[in-house]
């Protein structure tokens, strides 16, 4: 008997998506859009006119050179920042003004280009918080850690443990983060947004900081949670590389403007995404 | 199980070694003493006037075991403990001293604060508190507070007495009427404690009562004497302690309020309060219930048995023996003794209990000669303690300061405060307290 | 219960029958636990019986049938354990196989076993058998028990363990009968079948597969949890290789027996912790570990402060003392007995606990010949643990230490069950209920190893003492005979030396030599932190090997042991003239250890010739280059001059005794 | 001019003195919050310890007022360089609220040396202030204006120019501004951080020691002087913990604030308001303008 | 070195999570607890009672109450002593308005209001931030005091403002007033004060807890990840004014009996308690009180033994003291700036690996 030999191929089998794009079976249904989203402080524009949408079940990247403002975009996206103009759409709806906790309730979660850990707390309490918002149990119950929440406090760190399980972090379960190295404080962070269960996860630089074995380990992990929990990404990273191998769509943005937009080989080839990053004055 | 054996062992050896430390020291060197404890304290923001009354009080009682040989031939020991004018302490010190050697005869903690805190301890305790002119008034009624006394002068009274003064000095009670008076008080218990009587008084003469609370510790009053300046009151009170005291005599010279009109309470007349002022603080007035200075034979013999035979506690003190506060601390020192002195003659015993300190108390009496007879002539008036009536005769006078001088003098006679005004305010109160504490109170007849 | 599950547990002949009983018996008493998720999960008698069962049957609807093999490959998990007995419940033979193994190795095995489904651990077991599938025909399906990373492989023959127990559990819904029947199927195995297959790693040659049947390790089993008084209670750490005739013997067939808990650790990495977590009552490791412990608590002692290194030397030193009268019974003065007491409180107490030893009731080393100060340390710190003598062809059990008659010297008597003669060229023989089948497609081998009458070769040379232990000096055929015509054995020499912390490995030569002389391995740990102490800079390996001060060192841990030597009669002769420290260290990947990290003496005679050549002349200094194998399989080659140097030999009295 | 108006501006008047002899001892907090972001629970007890340091040296050792002064900056400098050595360099990079920890064991060290070497009587600090009100001011105008208060608001000027001065014009100075803003930064000026603090302490040191002897001569040199500390604090919050001018504006609103307060709202409420009102009016402020009036804007980031 | 962890393995997360997982440190807390329960009380006298162990429990309480605040929620506070009288005064008015009304019941109820208030006070702190906040808190301090010292009715119109603690009972046994034994005194805290830091204990170590705790190490991821501040930093508030309120109830109802608000809840009371939060170590149960027993046993200790043992005035034992105490602050600092349930725990970690020293 034989084996097909290509099953061992998988990976390329998965990034090979980043070429042909979403099945173009379905229509593409959509997560999130912004429309003329514009932002600034105090007359600084961080954000002009910029108008993008992320499919559902995408992986969708933001791009662009250091004060592009891919951050204040994903301030905007969820809730931090409030543009002064432009509408954002959630799931079809148009989203009215929110609070940061709100649009994280409404499934938006999302990682920091500088990790912002609870440094006082272990890995393991860590991601518990992301379960925040799936916990139910009342103060009373809190009070004597007995009955429903007990029982919710041990159904949610199974689940928890299954999220560390799956970005290989079992190790640190009770270490303080704080003194944890950095490609695993990342992680760390990426499973207290998984935790969150999120429908939309926001990356910003998931990257960045760390050696070449982080990097595939973390694009392993970017994919798998893609395709595990089909969970629609949005990510800023600055290794073309990378972007390249793991996003369906990518966003340049330049100057607070948006430059480019569409498929990675597309994007690539867009003469002023070139311009922009080779530095070529406008 | 060896290991919780291990750790209970450490355990115990550690908790032995915190309760050594924390323990009292109960055993008393050489054989049986009169333990008198002393709360006092001589640091934080009071120690300026709890420095003079502690070493007043102990230099008493060093004087009465160098020259005498102590009461009846038993010493005296004086136990000090620091407080620092602070009730948790206090109530510590108490409890760690109450129970040494044969068990404490008498407290006295300078401090309203912690007065208030061990009435209902001593009562429980069955030991002697004596309060001399601080306090709760009240306590004056031996009905409610049977082992609380306040000899030879209550808040009360002092307020009672400064408007006697303002009467002689005004020219008569009907003179009072329309008049303005000033009360500027330390916004805690002790400051408060006139009010009441001020507030009847003020009803019964007519005069018009301004109250000003300064709060602790009272180094900005500025606002408070700007609004002095504003009402200009004829007649300014005051119930300072610590700092306020100075602050607020300076502040009054510079709204150019006339010294001579400004009256303290004993506590805001000792040398600390207006030396610091200077020049300003001449003319200053003050009630006081002692004599001024070191004119009497017993701080002749405490400078020639106690600072010469190097016995004192604050050696440096000896240039400041008779400051109006270490007067009271000698004051309450004699008492104390005398108190002793009977319950040893009524009891025929050598070793008085609480109780028949208690009882001597009760049946005090300190003539003008025994006063004499201790060295004391003519430095306070005659007490005459009962089981009914805590408190006794009181005589208060006026003092003024000299700044030229640095001298305290007296010019007003011992006179009586007016116990009519005070006695059903005394009633009232003492009867609140019964009632809310379920006390009947005993029967003295 | 019905008729048929009253029928299959009535004779404990195989051990899906003795499953059937325990998950009545000790229903809900733990059969195995995992740390997995941040816990120990764990399965009842009455769960392991319920996913044998599911397995089992979803097995039979992949098609494996009575008599195929089914090859186990990855490391400790509850649900390789369960495909142990769910094959067995068909009356498939489980084929264990080393986890590491390379490919090629692999695919020897399973060609070789004509395993028709591989249970695999993960992915890259996967990977390593579909690399290699074309080899293998009879192979027709895998299962595997980790989905990670599999998603998107092609599942036509690659089976999740999940799927497959939901397909059993899918027939036995769908066909009320397919219990009954599974369980007549269990209750028709009978004793004498094959239950298993276990590949032994020779030091030569090619693996052999040694057919057990039930009876062999059912009747091993009973008498060993007889003789230690295993029961339900205790508790034992499952983390030798699967493949190995022990880890199957303790963390299967004598769990099965008497019940008691298994629990398989998180990772190799964690194995200390979960020790730890799990304190076995029950433990068996090979030497190898023990040493490394000791090695590791020397070494952790150096950083300690001085009045505290102190304390622990002391008490150490006492419980040499005293420590082992006191395992075995003796009386020691009372004011012994208190100070080891304190020490137990302050040292071995601790040390024991760290070590996850806290609660050895029993403790077995095996594999090969443990160093007695070794032993001794770890007898004298109250641990029971005893040596146990055995081969994959007794179904391991050959001699063991009884309680209260233990000598480092021995590997004790024979187990219950066992007679044993000592041939006379010193070979040892064994017979027993425990001895195999015969060799899986390899008649000459059964041969050669099994007489007629049962009497099995052990190729071990050794003699029986005056107390009645045995006392195995070394493998037969390696014993030999210097060119004065002295006894030779090279084992004994070597082990000496692997006593010393600093000595990993040592390979002796002088057969048909003028003398002896040896190669020495450094443990890079035990010696790297000596040279930061003593300031010695280094970069490799290689550099420390080579380093004057380190054969400095060397040269008087091997002078010691000539000194030891000397004054026994046998060896003296034997005395270490010359040695070299390999630059370096010996690797199963290369070839030169087995699997199970015994040296391959013969490969590295060859391997090593010019070296070897050079220890026989006057040379102080030797050219050598190896062929090695990275650890990602690539290959290359290491060059090196290696240093010899000469070693002091003592003065003995010749003995005639020699036979 | 109508009396009561009169009133109403001597009641401002004394509001804005009150408040420059509370923003002597904000600036010290100021001081070393600006360059080190700790926040000095010690402030206060330091302006008891320099003023008890400088009566001390005059009563113990017979030292004029001249020489005293000197000897106490020296004191208080040396001070400093004690606590950078024993202190602060051994906890280099922990949390403020460690810092600020420590800064309270320092305060209870400090409380009690002062104590034991100098005793704790109230010591007269008289070194030739004007005293009282101004008799011209009170003549003329029936103002009633306090010339130690005058006396303090005209130090407290001095003393900010020459803190301007000392940031502006010299290196060290300089190099303070910069370790506030970076603590790199400082070290690319060649100054070492160990010496930057020293220099902050010592500088809070002797602003302490001017506070000190300000409130010394006011209300003697004892125990409660450590207090002054308490009315500092809403100065700080109002002003912000790292603005001078900050600091200076704070005292101004919050004396002027709580002297209206206590006059004017006093008597209908039975009096004392002033302490709490400094601090409401504080927290009032702080609603609108988190940072405090001159604190650097907070721009929250991820 | 006792600590052996063999054979101490989870097989569920209930006890992988519970307050004590390691076998030898329930065992001690028992043998503390038995102590404490059964040793303790027949052995305590009045200075036993009065000095050391109700003041202890009580600033255990009180300083758990503030280290929820500060310690875990991160909002730091200098208003202790006004939650304390908000607990006292409403103690005492509950007390004298209902004079059959159960203690039990008059500390919770204390509890609750002091909640009330607290969550009211911790509105600013929406906005205002760190150090900024802890000098806002300080108008609660001075507004309450200032409150209770000049209304009346607070103190039932006496006198002086003093408050006096009646005589009433808990299930029976008098509990407050001179006369009620110290055993019972004693008890009833010591059960309040156990079940006070079992319940927070459990508080923190859930959702609530977490939730304080990502608002402490970084506000804004935390909000990011659906924490509201508002509830979060409001029930810190409420949980913490709870704990402080009772304890305040007991401060002043079991153990002083009597008080008066500018000195019994002066600003130091609040810096007191708030040093003995960052002794013990912030973020800790233990901490709590660890620090207690510091800063209130130690003056004690050293007191006694300078004066009793080595005869130095009191004045100048007092000074020493004081410069003893900062040294030792500032000592403990530098060694462990995680105060001393750090210690302990580094101390600990020891023992686990004894003897070997990593």
């Amino acid at each position: 008997m034989t084996f097909q030999a290509n099953v061992s191929d998988a990976m390329s089998d998965v990034t090979s998506n980043a070429a042909t794009g979403p099945a173009p079976a379905k229509e593409p249904e959509m997560m999130l859009a912004v429309e003329h989203v514009s932002l600034s402080f105090g007359g600084v524009k961080a954000i002009t006119d910029i108008s993008f949408d992320i499919h559902k079940g995408e992986i969708r990247a933001i791009i662009g050179p250091n004060g592009a403002g891919k951050t204040s975009m994903l301030n905007v996206i969820n809730g931090f920042y409030h543009p002064q103009e432009g509408t954002i759409y959630w799931q079809g709806k148009v989203r009215r003004r929110m609070k940061p906790h709100e649009a994280a309730k409404s499934g938006i979660a999302r990682t920091f280009q500088n990790v912002a850990l609870f440094k006082g707390m272990s890995t393991l309490d860590n991601v518990m918080t992301g379960r925040g918002l799936r916990m139910k149990s009342n103060f009373f119950w809190q009070c004597i850690h007995k009955g429903p929440a007990l029982r919710e406090e041990n159904e949610h760190r199974a689940k928890v443990e299954e999220i560390i399980d799956f970005l290989e972090i079992q190790h640190i379960r009770n270490k303080p983060v704080g003194k944890l190295p950095y490609g695993l404080q990342k992680r760390v962070e990426l499973a207290r947004a998984l935790a969150m269960e999120p429908d939309l996860l926001l990356l910003d630089e998931p990257m960045a900081g760390m050696n070449l074995e982080e990097k595939e380990d973390m694009s392993r992990f970017i994919i798998e949670t893609n395709q595990r929990y089909g969970t629609t990404i949005a990510l800023i990273e600055h290794d073309m590389g990378v972007v390249m191998d793991l996003s369906d769509r990518v966003v340049v943005l330049d100057y607070g403007k948006k430059i480019g937009d569409g498929p990675p080989a597309e994007v690539q080839a867009n003469q002023e995404v070139i311009d922009a990053y080779l530095g070529v004055s406008h | 199980m060896k290991f919780t054996k291990a750790k209970f062992v450490t355990g115990m050896a550690s908790g032995l070694l915190a309760a050594t430390l924390l323990a009292p020291v109960a055993a008393v060197a050489d054989g049986h003493e009169l333990i008198l404890p002393s709360l006092d304290y001589r640091t934080g923001p009071y120690a300026p006037g709890g420095i003079p009354y502690a070493n007043g009080y102990a230099d008493y009682f060093a004087l009465l075991n160098e020259r005498d040989g102590g009461i009846n031939g038993v010493k005296a020991k004086v136990v000090p403990c620091e407080t620092g004018y602070n009730t948790k302490k206090g109530v510590e010190c108490y409890e760690k001293t109450k129970n040494i050697g044969s068990g404490a005869l008498a407290y006295m903690p300078l401090s309203t604060g912690i007065t208030y805190q061990l009435i209902p301890k001593v009562t429980a305790d069955k030991i002697p508190l004596v309060t001399i002119g601080y306090g709760r008034t009240s306590a004056r009624n031996g009905q409610v507070f049977e082992y609380v006394f306040n000899p030879p002068a209550t808040y009360w009274d002092g307020a009672t007495v400064a408007i006697k003064h303002v009467i002689d000095s005004e020219g008569g009670a009907d003179k009072l009427k329309g008049k303005k008076i000033a009360l500027v008080y330390h916004n805690s218990a002790y400051g408060k404690e006139p009010i009441r009587t001020l507030q009847a008084l003020s009803e019964k003469m007519g005069f018009e009562l301004t109250l000003l609370p300064v709060d602790h510790p009272g180094q900005e009053q500025k606002a408070t004497w700007l609004q002095v300046r504003r009402n200009r009151p004829d007649w300014v009170f005051m119930w300072g302690w610590g700092v306020m005291n100075q602050v607020a005599i300076k502040e009054a010279a510079s709204i150019r309020f006339p010294m001579e009109k400004f009256v303290g309470v004993w506590w805001s007349g000792g040398e600390n309060d207006v030396l610091p002022a200077g020049k300003d603080a001449h003319g200053y007035k003050s009630v006081v219930f002692t004599a001024v200075g070191d004119g009497f034979q017993t701080h002749e013999d405490i400078k020639a048995y106690v600072y010469g035979k190097g016995k004192a506690v604050d050696a440096s003190f000896e240039q400041r023996i008779g400051e109006t506060h270490y007067n009271r601390g000698i004051y309450a020192g004699a008492l104390v003794a005398e108190a002793i002195r009977k319950a040893m003659a009524d009891n025929d015993t050598k070793k008085p209990t609480g109780v028949m300190v208690k009882d001597a108390f009760e049946g005090l009496e300190i003539s003008d000669e025994r006063w004499a007879e201790l060295g004391l002539a003519n430095f306070t008036g005659a007490v005459k303690l009962s089981c009914a009536d805590h408190r006794g005769p009181s005589k208060i006078a006026v003092q003024q300061w000299d700044a030229e001088a640095k001298k305290w003098s007296i010019i007003s006679d011992f006179v009586e405060p007016m116990d009519d005004v005070t006695t059903p305010l005394i009633k009232a109160d003492s009867e609140a307290y019964a009632k809310e504490n379920n006390i009947t109170p005993r029967d003295c007849k | 219960m019905s008729v048929a599950e009253e029928a299959a547990s009535a004779r404990l002949e195989t051990f899906p029958a003795v499953l059937l009983r325990n998950a009545k018996q000790w229903r809900d008493r733990p059969a195995i636990r995992e740390k997995d998720l941040g816990i120990w999960q764990t399965w009842t008698w009455n769960d392991t019986l319920q996913e044998v069962r599911s397995l089992s049957i979803g097995l039979a609807e992949l098609g494996v049938k009575k008599g195929d093999h089914v090859a186990i490959l990855g490391v400790n998990r509850p649900r390789l354990y369960f495909s142990f007995a769910a094959a067995q419940a068909l009356g498939a033979v489980p084929v264990p196989v080393y986890a590491d193994s390379a490919a090629e190795e692999l695919a020897y095995i399973l060609e070789h076993a004509n395993a028709h489904v591989v249970v695999a651990e993960d992915q890259e077991q996967v990977d390593k058998v579909l690399e290699i599938s074309e080899q293998l025909p009879a192979l027709k399906e895998i299962v595997y028990d980790d989905p990670r990373g599999l998603r998107d492989y092609d599942h036509t023959h690659l089976h999740s363990f999940e799927r497959v127990q939901a397909r059993g559990r899918e027939a036995l819904a769908s066909d009320a009968g397919r219990e009954a029947l599974w369980l007549e199927g269990i209750a028709a195995e009978k004793g004498s079948d094959i239950g298993v297959m276990l590949y032994t790693s020779g030091t030569t040659g090619k693996p052999k597969g040694v057919m057990l049947s039930n009876d062999n390790v059912m009747i091993s089993a009973v008498n060993a949890c007889e003789a230690e008084k295993l029961t339900e209670k205790d508790e034992v750490l499952a983390y030798l290789p699967l493949a190995w005739v022990g880890d199957h013997l303790f963390s299967y067939c004598q769990s099965y027996v008497a019940g008691y808990c298994i629990s398989c650790p998180e990772s190799a990495d964690t194995m200390q912790t979960d020790m730890r977590e799990i304190g076995p009552s029950f433990f068996f490791a090979p030497p190898r570990m023990f040493e490394g412990l000791l090695t590791s608590v020397m070494i952790r002692m150096e950083d300690a402060g001085s009045l505290k290194r102190k304390m622990f030397d002391y008490f150490i030193k006492h419980a040499e003392k005293v420590g082992e009268d006191i395992l075995n019974g003796k009386a020691v003065p009372f004011m012994d007995r208190l100070k080891y007491n304190l020490g137990e409180l302050m040292v071995y107490g601790p040390l024991k606990n760290t070590f996850g030893f806290s609660k050895i009731r029993v403790g077995y080393t095996a594999g090969e010949a443990i160093g007695p100060e070794i032993f001794r340390f770890y007898r004298s710190l109250g641990i029971n643990l005893k040596q146990l003598y055995g081969q994959t062809e007794a179904s391991i059990f050959v001699t063991v230490q009884p309680d209260g008659e233990i000598y480092s010297d021995t590997v004790g008597k024979p187990a219950k069950d066992v007679e044993i003669k000592i041939a006379d060229n010193g070979e040892v023989l064994f017979r027993s209920p425990g001895v195999f089948v015969a060799y899986y497609k390899n008649e000459d081998s059964t041969k050669d190893t099994k007489n007629e009458e049962g009497w099995v070769y052990s190729g071990d040379a050794g003699f029986f003492d005056d107390r009645g232990h045995l006392k195995i000096i070394d493998r037969a055929k390696d014993v030999g005979k210097l060119n004065d015509g002295s006894l030779f054995a090279p084992k004994y020499i070597e082990n000496k030396l692997k006593f010393f912390p600093n000595i990993k490995e040592a390979v002796a030569f002088g057969n048909e030599k003028d003398k002896a002389t040896v190669f020495v391995n450094i443990d890079l740990n035990a010696v790297g932190n000596w040279a930061e102490r003593n300031n010695i800079a280094y970069a490799s390996y290689q550099e420390l090997a080579g380093h004057p001060q380190v054969y400095d060192m060397i040269r008087s841990h091997i002078e010691k042991v000539n000194e030891d030597l000397s004054k026994e009669p046998m060896m003296a002769a034997s005395q270490i003239h010359r040695f070299l420290v390999l630059h370096k260290e010996l690797d199963a990947d290369d070839g030169e250890l087995t699997r199970t990290q015994k040296v391959r003496r013969r490969f590295v005679a060859e391997r090593y010739d010019d070296l070897i050549s050079a220890l026989y002349s006057d040379k102080t200094e030797q050219y050598t280059k190896t062929e090695v194998v990275f650890e990602d399989g690539r290959k290359g080659s290491i060059e090196a001059t290696v240093r010899l140097s000469d070693a002091k030999t003592f003065a003995y009295a010749q003995s005639e005794a020699a036979e | 001019m109508s009396v009561e108006f009169g009133f109403f501006l001597e009641t401002v008047i004394s509001g804005l003195m009150a408040g420059v002899m509370y923003a002597l001892v904000a600036l010290g907090f100021v001081l070393i919050f600006k360059a080190s972001g700790i926040f000095n629970f010690a402030q206060g007890v330091m302006c008891l310890f320099a003023a008890l340091t400088f009566v001390g040296v005059q009563e113990k050792f017979g030292l004029p007022a001249w020489l005293a002064l000197p000897a106490a900056v020296g004191v208080m400098i040396l001070l400093a360089w004690l606590i950078e050595r024993l202190v602060l360099r051994h906890l280099v990079n922990q949390d403020p609220i460690i810092l600020f920890m420590a800064t309270i064991g320092l305060a209870y060290v400090l409380e009690g040396l002062g104590d034991l070497m100098w005793g704790s009587d109230v010591k007269l600090l008289d070194i030739g202030l004007p005293q009282g009100a101004s008799d011209y001011m009170l003549d003329n105008f029936n103002l009633y204006v306090e010339k130690l208060e005058v006396v303090a608001a005209v130090i407290a000027s001095i003393l900010v120019a020459a803190l301007a001065v000392f940031f502006q014009k010299t290196r060290v100075g300089r190099a303070l501004r910069a370790v506030a803003d970076d603590h790199q930064a400082a070290l690319s000026v060649g100054i070492s951080l160990n010496t930057i603090w020293v220099i902050v302490w010592s500088v809070a040191g002797i602003v302490a020691l001017v506070a000190g002897i300000m409130w010394g001569s006011k209300s003697g040199v004892q125990f409660s002087l450590s207090l002054i500390a308490l009315k500092a604090l809403p100065v700080l919050i109002l002003g912000g913990f790292t603005s001078i001018p900050g600091a200076i504006v704070g005292g101004l609103i919050i004396g002027v604030g709580e002297k209206v307060a206590e006059v004017y709202m006093g008597p209908f409420v039975g009096g004392a308001v002033e302490n709490w009102f400094a601090y409401m009016l504080a927290l009032a402020f702080l609603l609108v303008r988190p940072q405090g009036l001159f604190g650097e804007k907070i721009i929250e980031r991820v | 070195m006792f600590y052996r962890e063999t054979g101490q393995f989870k097989t569920n997360y209930s006890d992988d999570r519970a307050i004590f997982p390691i076998a030898q440190d329930r065992y001690g807390i028992m043998i503390l607890l038995a102590i404490a329960f059964f040793v303790i009380p027949f052995t305590v006298d009045d200075y036993w009672g009065n000095a050391i162990f109700l003041p202890l429990l009580i600033y255990a309480l009180i300083a758990m109450g503030l280290n929820v605040l500060v310690g875990y929620c991160g909002q730091i506070s200098l208003g202790t002593a006004a939650f304390m009288a908000v607990g006292s005064y409403a103690s005492f008015k509950l007390m004298t308005s209902f004079p059959g009304l159960d203690f039990t019941i008059v500390v919770l109820m204390s509890g609750l209001i002091t909640a009330v208030v607290g969550s009211l006070f911790g509105l600013p702190s929406l906005r205002i931030k760190g150090f900024y906040l802890a000098v806002a808190t300080l108008a609660a301090q001075f507004f309450i005091i200032w409150l209770v010292n000049k209304v009346e009715w607070f103190y039932n119109y006496s006198a002086t403002g003093q408050i006096n603690a009646p005589e009433r009972t808990a299930l029976m046994f008098p509990v407050t007033g001179p006369n009620a034994p110290i055993l019972y005194k004693y008890f009833f805290c010591l059960i309040i004060v156990v079940l006070a830091a079992l319940v927070t204990k459990n508080i923190v170590r859930g959702r609530i807890g977490r939730q304080w705790m990502a608002i402490r190490d970084m506000d804004i991821a935390a909000e990011l990840i659906g924490v509201r501040p508002l509830t979060t930093k409001l029930s810190a508030f409420a949980v913490s004014s709870f704990l402080i309120g009772m304890g305040g109830a007991l401060y002043f109802g079991v153990w002083l009996g009597a008080a008066e608000p500018t000195e019994a809840f002066g600003i130091d009371q609040s810096f007191l308690i708030l040093f003995m939060i960052i002794v013990g170590g912030l973020g800790t149960i233990l901490g709590s009180f660890l620090g207690a027993a510091f800063l209130w046993l130690f003056p004690i200790a050293f007191k006694n033994f300078m004066v009793d043992s080595l005869g130095l005035s009191t004045a100048m034992s007092e000074h020493l003291q004081i410069i003893l105490m900062g040294g030792l602050i500032i000592f403990f600092l530098i060694v462990e700036p995680h105060g001393l349930a750090r210690l302990w725990q580094i101390t600990k970690e020891k023992l686990r690996i004894w003897p070997f020293p990593h």
